[in-house]
């Protein structure tokens, strides 16, 4: 459960048995397949989630850069995101251990949605808590969640955003531990969770590997992922860890700057591998934005989904270590991509997916001559953010859409 | 492995001690100094100051409230050793935070300038939610180095083992977590704090019960199971609160405090078996 | 192009030629995979479109239909429904044939959103006709659509919804016919688009068929699909018209009655096989919901995609011969299918599809011991409907949704 | 394979004619009638009458909106038949109308009740936009049952062996389609026009050309072109269409239509071979 310095166990003792017994089944079912647990989770993202999720060759994209782009599209995945991958992984493993209930939190509502489907489909009650505030911004989303059968809970504490609800989460968790699993949504979070969440996210590099083998005979020159916690960017990475002839980029939101202003303790950024420092957050010592004391900054992304304080502590390592490169990309960037990759290859990615594109936009000639962008959602559940963000700046976007020419009068 | 004559001295009393929690700085530093003191003067035995995080994972809706407005106030680790240093007091002082505050403390990496500086402001001890005795080897270190006790959570599920390596590490008091959850005032005593309570009778350190004590009755009814000492927090931290909200005087408010504090270290005394037997 | 009496090619002369250079297109290029076109259009629907879908058993429905229930996943190709498969392979189609532009209809924006992702996709200028009144109703959609370069051009007709923008569509093909082709949304129009489109979608059940013997040995008892125009029934059908053991059942939208009002000129369902009588609509003889005199009804459903006054051919001729049963479903039951399929196996499923579940909800008994269902597409896209429509009725749902108790409140 | 001899009779004069079209019911059944009796008035050979269908797909928007105005008036084939039977005109009405309504008329499946219906009524021919040759076998036997012109379209694509199948089909006329698009008025007159007429040439029918003749001029130029007829539609539908929205008098525009019309005579009288060199 360490990643150098990173990683650990910081939670309250309450939650500790719980944890220890998780890492047990972790490495039972898990690693070692007890009971079949791993081929059971196969076949259900097979046949509930779609996997394999195909790897395309982005021809438009190709061509603008010149440079082979090859899409992971787990955009197609039930739900629209990688999310699922791991949702569907802990709640099959919560069944294995014998819990009886699901909790998880959830933030723009990504995870939420993911949890709740996986465990609709595996017939487990679930609890999502979510900040007011997200909820009141993301209606759709908790619907989705309730018609698949799992109870939103309003988190009111704070500004009822994602930290709060995390810390909800682990509050509920710790009352109710014994019957209950906390399945968290990214590679964060005390041990064994970054370690199991990535090995459940691993399958987007397995197939990836396996299927540029198939289309280039070769593998690519580099793999490019969007980092906010980074579940899809280890997902990508992992299988290439010891390929050291394949860069693997790690695309976090640069927002609006990457300046802080410590008096209002807020980050206008999440690039938390690029600019944080080493902390306690959430169950684990990893990358923090934080101000001079230790107290965590409220971070900010035009993406919800990396808008995050923190980053998963095997991510942080390997950023230290120099295997994989940490960069970013604004706000304005990742908006522009949005727009220019859905016009150019008929494909809406998710803001979050933006930002990894902006990366290419920007370094086109970074990235080898092949090169893997993990397509981590689609960006359907961003059309409202995307018009009202558009609004607000002076874009160079080529599409003429009317809807966002009336957003501007 | 009391590291700190002061905490010791208090548990070597026969007495069951009365430790109460606040938030330093709740609803703001001038008040809150007041507050304190009004517990010594109601009785309390050690009080445990909350120097406040942004995300308190452990903590029950009161005392986040409670956090909320001593940030607010412009509450920080500086502040809170100054406010440590300004507090006229004669009880052993235990200061509660969570592991990042002590970790980015000062210029040196990890714990150590925290430990120091907590200990140059009359810190006795630490009690540190979010830091399992897993982790603790470094925090442990500089708690020895300057002479603070470092008190360890055990919770009802803490069984074998773990229950081992954290009383092997425990200096100070055992804070014995009388019920699964988080803080907060409840108008029951769960039977868990009998069995957990029963599952530390072999080892000889203080243990003090804490989680949902509202009452004199429930203090009483703890310490007669076996506790040497009660931790009361989200039952004061309300009338803080209720303080606030209404715009109460200080004056008042530590009235309050204080009157509480005697109803729960009254209940205590109630509860010892000497107390008992001379009924 | 014949069906029985149905199917044959009632269009403007001027279109004649086109038709014929189509036909013959599609014989080349689809029937006889001249220059490899089918070998392309595979690969697009793999790597772009996310082909196979999977075949997934659905646990829970199968125990509360003591039925072996399996789903069709079309919901997880790109875009969110089967629509892609027909878009694909026209907008590919065109560019065989040299074309330079695409036109399209849409409705509720599904087929629009579908062909603007194709055209990008294969870099072709497209240009969607959607009625006023739909595109008020759709913003999203039309925002997904210009979002992927499509311009959206309003139709301001009559009340500006469907019928209207097929038959401005049919205009500007009249008047663009030389270097445009109109990709129709579904198995309807003058030949060669019913046979066609149906070819394209045929996909569907030629999976079904190979995942089905994998996963049990056999042919199901039954295959259940809703129809509105009836490209995914008989998509899903086709491959099996000749085994004679598999029920096929298509199950239209019966709307709020299937008593029509002749006076208003409107029929309150959708149901044209089950009530509707022969005539001629947008290019083909078919069964069509019309008055006495020929006009055709306005139709109604709430699942706008069902929403159609006309059917494909084929289907029409299928259930008079017997071999494709027409039955349907009221909105109401097609809306508590919808919250208890979301609630029970963690798929949303479009309102049209949630008319096939409806029909097993009222018929467990006669789909036999193994049903497919075809999950036509997902139901994100219903979401606002569905609150809206729930507030007006007094559903038997379980959910304790608190979007819909705010809704009613 | 003229079967009607009424429009057979109005070629064989030997001047070009002028086909006016207008939706009967348009924008109300009663001034409908007083506007087809002044295109008689204006110097009308033939009138096509154009019945209402809902989905009407070959029509630009003029004549679109026409449609709207007349069946929100409550026009039907039954009232379109009773119309043509109560107006005063002396000279050839075609009915133009789509396949459906044809298709459902009277109790007996097929267009057989409608072709009857309209030869009661008085129709001398039928043309049908939605009807190509290659579905057109029923409708063209009923047609020389009841002594009915089956007027075809000639699109600027039609073609080889197509423009063959249609030119041995047609009766009355063939209705050359002036160039791609819908119907409605423009401001020029199409190339292709000249190059429909040259491969039109060969057969011995008269051709009449429609979509967009707008003026007197352009009349001139497609007769001086070849043509035998010139068919005017979107130009007169808008005068009615003036006429509704601005509330004018039934008469004031019945005079204008009759100018128009006039206009538009005149310019293909202009427009004959024989005029030309009489000026």
């Amino acid at each position: 459960g360490r990643f150098g310095g990173y990683g650990g166990q910081y939670v309250p003792e309450a939650l500790m048995p719980a944890i220890e017994e998780l890492r047990d089944a972790y490495e039972r079912y898990v690693l070692h397949n007890e009971d079949g647990f791993m081929d059971e989770l196969r076949a259900h993202l097979a046949d509930f989630g779609g996997r394999p999720t195909p790897l395309q060759r982005a021809d438009q994209l190709s061509e603008r850069y010149d440079t082979e782009v090859y899409l992971k599209r787990e955009d197609l995945l039930h739900g629209g995101a990688h999310k699922l991958n791991n949702a569907l992984g802990q709640v099959l493993l919560a069944k294995y251990m014998g819990k009886e209930r699901i909790i998880a939190e959830t933030g723009a509502g990504q995870h939420g949605t993911a949890t709740a489907m996986a465990a609709a489909h595996l017939d487990m009650p679930a609890e999502i808590f979510m900040g007011e505030t997200d909820i009141e911004r993301q209606r759709p989303n908790v619907f989705r969640m309730e018609l698949n059968g799992a109870t939103v809970t309003p988190v009111t504490t704070g500004r009822g955003t994602l930290k709060e609800a995390i810390s909800e989460t682990m509050r509920d968790w710790a009352t109710n531990v014994e019957d209950t699993h906390y399945v968290i949504g990214s590679i964060v979070g005390p041990d064994p969770f970054p370690e199991m969440v990535r090995d459940f996210q691993s399958v987007i590099g397995d197939e990836t590997h396996e299927q540029i083998l198939a289309k280039t005979g070769d593998t690519p020159d580099s793999i490019v992922a969007c980092a906010g916690g980074g579940s899809n960017t280890m997902g990508a990475f992992h299988e290439f860890r010891d390929k050291e002839d394949v860069d693997l980029i790690a695309v976090e939101a640069g927002g609006s700057s990457l300046e802080v202003d410590e008096e209002a303790g807020v980050a206008p950024n999440s690039a938390t591998l690029s600019t944080g420092e080493e902390g306690v957050l959430h169950g684990a010592r990893t990358k923090l934005l934080q101000d001079e004391d230790g107290q965590i900054m409220e971070s900010h992304s035009v993406s919800a989904g990396l808008d995050y304080s923190g980053v998963g502590p095997e991510l942080a390592y390997l950023v230290d270590t120099g295997r994989v490169e940490a960069v970013n990309v604004d706000d304005k960037t990742a908006l522009e991509s949005f727009h220019r990759v859905s016009r150019l290859e008929g494909i809406i990615p998710a803001l979050e997916t933006a930002h990894a594109f902006g990366y290419l936009e920007e370094n086109p000639d970074a990235v080898g001559d092949v090169t893997v962008v993990n397509v981590s959602g689609r960006g359907d559940k961003d059309l409202e953010s995307v018009v009202e963000e558009t609004k607000e700046r002076d874009l160079d976007v080529e599409t003429a859409s009317s809807v966002l020419q009336e957003a501007k009068e | 492995m009391t590291a700190n004559s002061e905490i010791g001295a208090v548990f070597e009393s026969g007495e069951p001690a009365f430790i109460p929690y606040l938030v330093a700085g709740d609803p703001e530093y001038e008040a809150s100094l007041e507050y304190v003191e009004a517990l010594e003067r109601g009785g309390a035995d050690i009080v445990e100051l909350g120097l406040p995080f942004s995300e308190p994972i452990a903590e029950g809706p009161t005392i986040q409230n409670a956090i909320v407005r001593s940030m607010e106030g412009g509450m920080t680790p500086d502040r809170f050793f100054a406010f440590v240093e300004e507090l006229d007091v004669g009880i052993p002082l235990v200061c509660m935070t969570y592991y990042n505050l002590i970790f980015q403390y000062g210029s040196e990496a990890g714990p150590r300038p925290f430990v120091k500086r907590a200990a140059e402001a009359g810190i006795a001890g630490l009690v540190v939610p979010d830091l399992p005795a897993e982790e603790a080897d470094p925090l442990r270190d500089a708690c020895d180095e300057y002479g603070l006790d470092l008190v360890f959570i055990v919770a009802p599920t803490t069984r074998g083992d773990r229950l081992k390596t954290i009383m092997d590490q425990v200096s100070g008091y055992v804070y014995v977590q009388a019920r699964l959850g988080t803080t907060g005032a409840r108008d029951d005593v769960s039977d868990q704090t009998d069995e957990s309570l029963a599952r530390l009778r072999e080892w000889d350190v203080p243990k003090a019960v804490g989680f949902g004590i509202k009452t004199g009755e429930h203090a009483e009814r703890i310490v007669s199971a076996g506790a040497d000492g009660i931790i009361v927090g989200s039952a004061l931290v309300d009338i803080v609160a209720d303080g606030a909200d209404s715009g109460e005087s200080t004056e008042a408010v530590a009235d309050r405090l204080e009157a509480k504090a005697r109803e729960l270290k009254d209940g205590a005394l109630r509860g010892t078996p000497s107390a008992a037997v001379e009924d």
